[in-house]
């Protein structure tokens, strides 16, 4: 079935929160080598953990940026051990439509990145 | 005349519908080729009527096989017009034939303070042997640049041979991504001039430009069988003799010894020094019935049609609107057409071009160095030909392109 | 009920004329097995339908085919109950395996005051590139002798693990020659007591009978694709995942890196940082194949077939005067009978068998300092069955060396 | 066609000059390493540089042993220039039969000690 439905067309021509914060209270980047996507996360998160704020900024296919610009709208409101719980289901039904295998990695850069915010794991890129 | 509507019926899979249910179109030989059916049927026939391990099996069915192995040999041998059958040694493919020459030569030859000269438009299986080996042996490896134009910098290629200690140049015949025709002689002439040995890796001439290792007085030349209209699981590695003769053995076992003891060993005599255990009869005999295919078209029409499609692929692209094509001009060029298309990422281009039955490649082809630190793109979409392509396809190619830009933009 | 007569009718080769007119008489297997319709048809039908190249292609017939791929890597984990998929590494043959084993593993590990234990039984395979590091890195090799009942001397073995310095231990799981099922369970466990890493040349093993990897604990089993009903061209290499990931790669080139610059490379994931280039992608196809094929039948029902056409033949063989063999008791033996004929060579008995059809090998199976140094033969004539041999084909066996017996005397 | 013809079978049976001269003139020997297969070469000359007389030892397969002999018996006469002019289908047609690729090199070994012998190569064994 053909992957590039309206909405993903939609948030790719559009992608939400499509602008790093500053201030952020997390961030974390990273790339896929292999297709050369890039990703940066930004985050803010009031007293209670919970998700206020969300920007990103990115290079890459439509799958992988579509991805991105979905995820963010989904994660705010929800706490950061909701989002360490998130797998990578949630990310593929976002996307809604089924991947072939070689595409699955540009679908879920963006829950990878996101993690490695959440996890503080800036340090190990 | 080159009737390649006679030479697609010899491809059972050009005939095979594609999963979208239209025709398929394949645009992507310059990394696997399809096979014609003479292939596939000496393959399957050797396994049904003719299997047995080769050398020195004393009966029938063993000496059969051996033939019909060591009968490939020399046809590969016939075909780059290799001097000595002793010349031409079975690898696993490209990347096992450049890895075999690093380890080997390489290991005996290279030191702290030599050069080795690649391009900073090769595949990855002749630049990533080479620095494995470096990391270890502290020698020094150069890039020859490419010219805004997709041609190797000849200027500066001079320039690290004059600044001396240069041992080995190693090249690509034809870039696999921008299609250029590189001028492997001219080099090769230069390296010996500077004393250094040339090779040259040939995975994407071989199989579409008559190459002759004796008039290119190359040194060692690396292809491989599946980009031929040949099996996968077999390479080839060309090398002179006297260089082949000098050199240690690269991996220990069966068949490439003489004489075993509990202290050590003696080698067999080439090419089976450089064979080491049961070698890939079925992909050898495969690789046999690939060069008869292709010696009976005829390697210079194959080139020629290619060439001219290469061509037309190129000046229809350039109909599109946002499309950049990365290949030099005629007649550096072959039938290959590498492009980006403004707003429109390889990845989902390549997609959407599948889902019309278009199968053409996206990525950094295994040259990521070109891509990023040349071409400053992560990717690109490429388009190759073969001798089975057509103006059709480059065609449908065009017509998809467009639907693809409409749907994106 | 294990059903021979149905089981040959897989093997088309099986019902081909011998040149002499009479039937193939096939007892050659352990140099290289017969295959069965199934596994030649999977990889006609991979070329006719679905070839196209593996890994990162976005388009159906590229996934078609990397699923293909990846699907066999999957059944050869199974079979061997491998814990992950990432400890399936496709090689060129067993040669192949043991080499990467050598060249990465060793090349790290090993160094002068090491020791390396290996028998005095191994196949060339398991010899050679040992020897060859060796050379380089002044470690020492230790050989396990043969007892005169053709078992490894398992006390011998005690007394130079406990000499110290044992790094590694590798040992053929069955012999080529002697067919000898060796202890490697026992030989695994006493390595690792010592600290060493346990490698188990399982080219003779896996075919033939059951196995299972993390049973056993062995931290490297190599075996080849071609002597388990599988093609040419490939072979298989499991490893524990935490010893493949601290290993440096082999071979450099396309799909085992992460990227690629000027200046240097980082590695892909496992199993991929092992498979550079091309891979032998219709080849893993056959083995998937071969595979289930195999299963079907079921590893123990195979061997025990093999195991009591092993004890008739060697019984049978007994009958004829002037011949001696070299094969242990059970439950030691397996389907191999090895044996030499006083008064003829083994040459000349192989020659003169083939004229009656019957296929078996003469000379040292790669396996000279077993016949120089322990059986203080040059060469023997080797019957080995599989899960097609009959007893028929035993007694033609027998006929035949009286015959050649008649004619030399 | 079968290689075992009763000419062969006889000379394996009954090998001609199956004994080294001493002393000798000239000497070889050489293995075929591969099937294990030995043989060694001894002759006597007479001033004009002819063969006068043979012998040899040797081990390995009817082939090798029957070409030791029959090559032992044609070269007794001949001088050494015409012994160093031998070329291998000397030996073929000896044998008479064709012979597979993997047993011709059973049958050259004998011609092959013989030019060693004759070009004084002993030291290279
Ligand atoms: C015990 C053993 N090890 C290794 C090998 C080598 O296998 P291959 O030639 O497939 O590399 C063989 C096969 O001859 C063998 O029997
Ligand atoms: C120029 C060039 N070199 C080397 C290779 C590697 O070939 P293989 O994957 O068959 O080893 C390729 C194929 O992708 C190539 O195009």
């Amino acid at each position: 079935m053909d992957i590039y439905q309206e909405n993903i067309l939609d948030h790719h021509r559009n992608p939400r929160n499509w602008k790093l914060l500053d201030p952020y209270d997390f961030h974390a980047s990273d790339e896929n080598p292999l297709c050369g996507d890039t990703l940066e996360i930004t985050l803010r998160v009031d007293e209670n953990d919970r998700v206020v704020a969300v920007g990103w900024d990115g290079h890459g296919c439509a799958i992988s940026q579509a991805a991105a610009s979905m995820l963010g709208e989904e994660i705010i409101g929800k706490t950061l051990d909701e989002i360490k719980q998130l797998d990578k289901d949630v990310v593929l039904d976002l996307i809604g439509i089924p991947l072939s295998v070689s595409r699955v990695k540009c679908a879920l850069l963006s829950l990878k990145v996101l993690k490695s915010a959440v996890y503080n794991l800036e340090s190990q890129q | 005349m080159y009737d390649v509507a006679r030479i697609r019926q010899d491809f059972p899979i050009l005939s095979q519908p594609h999963p979208s249910g239209k025709p398929l179109v394949f645009l992507d030989s310059a990394a696997s080729s399809q096979k014609p059916s003479v292939v596939i049927d000496a393959m399957t026939n050797y396994y049904r009527t003719q299997h047995a391990n080769v050398h020195r099996g004393i009966y029938a069915l063993s000496e059969a096989a051996t033939h019909a192995y060591e009968a490939a040999r020399d046809k590969v041998k016939s075909f780059i017009n290799a001097e000595q059958r002793e010349e031409i040694i079975f690898t696993s493919n490209t990347t096992g034939s450049i890895n075999l020459i690093v380890q080997t030569w390489g290991r005996q030859n290279l030191e702290n303070g030599n050069v080795v000269v690649l391009t900073a438009m090769e595949h990855h299986a002749n630049i990533v042997p080479w620095q494995i080996l470096a990391a270890e042996k502290g020698f020094q490896i150069k890039y020859i640049p490419v010219t805004s134009d997709y041609l190797l910098d000849l200027e500066v290629f001079e320039r690290i041979l004059s600044e001396g200690n240069v041992k080995a140049v190693s090249v690509g015949h034809v870039s696999n991504v921008l299609g250029t025709i590189n001028p492997v002689e001219h080099i090769i002439e230069r390296a010996h001039a500077f004393g250094a040995i040339a090779i040259v890796d040939g995975a994407q001439s071989v199989p579409h430009l008559p190459v002759d290792v004796q008039a290119l007085d190359v040194d060692f030349y690396a292809f491989s069988g599946h980009k031929m209209c040949g099996p996968t699981g077999i390479g080839i590695l060309y090398g002179k003799r006297h260089l082949l003769e000098a050199m240690p053995p690269w991996q220990g076992g069966g068949d490439m010894i003489a004489r075993v003891t509990l202290e050590g060993a003696t080698w067999n005599d080439l090419p089976y020094k450089f064979e080491a255990g049961t070698p890939a009869i079925a992909e050898a005999i495969g690789l046999g019935a690939a060069v008869d295919y292709l010696q009976g078209i005829g390697m210079e029409a194959i080139h020629q049609h290619e060439a001219e499609l290469g061509v037309y692929a190129r000046e229809r692209l350039a109909e599109v609107e946002g499309v950049q094509c990365y290949n030099p001009a005629p007649p550096y060029a072959s039938g290959v057409a590498t492009f980006t298309l403004e707003g429109v990422h390889p990845h989902d281009l390549a997609q959407i071009l599948d889902y019309e039955g278009v199968a053409v490649r996206a990525g950094h082809h295994c040259a990521m160095p070109l891509h990023r630190e040349v071409l400053c793109i992560h990717a690109s979409v490429r388009a190759s030909f073969y001798l089975y392509s057509t103006r059709e396809e480059v065609d449908t190619l065009i017509a998809c392109l467009q639907v693809a830009r409409q749907r994106f933009l």
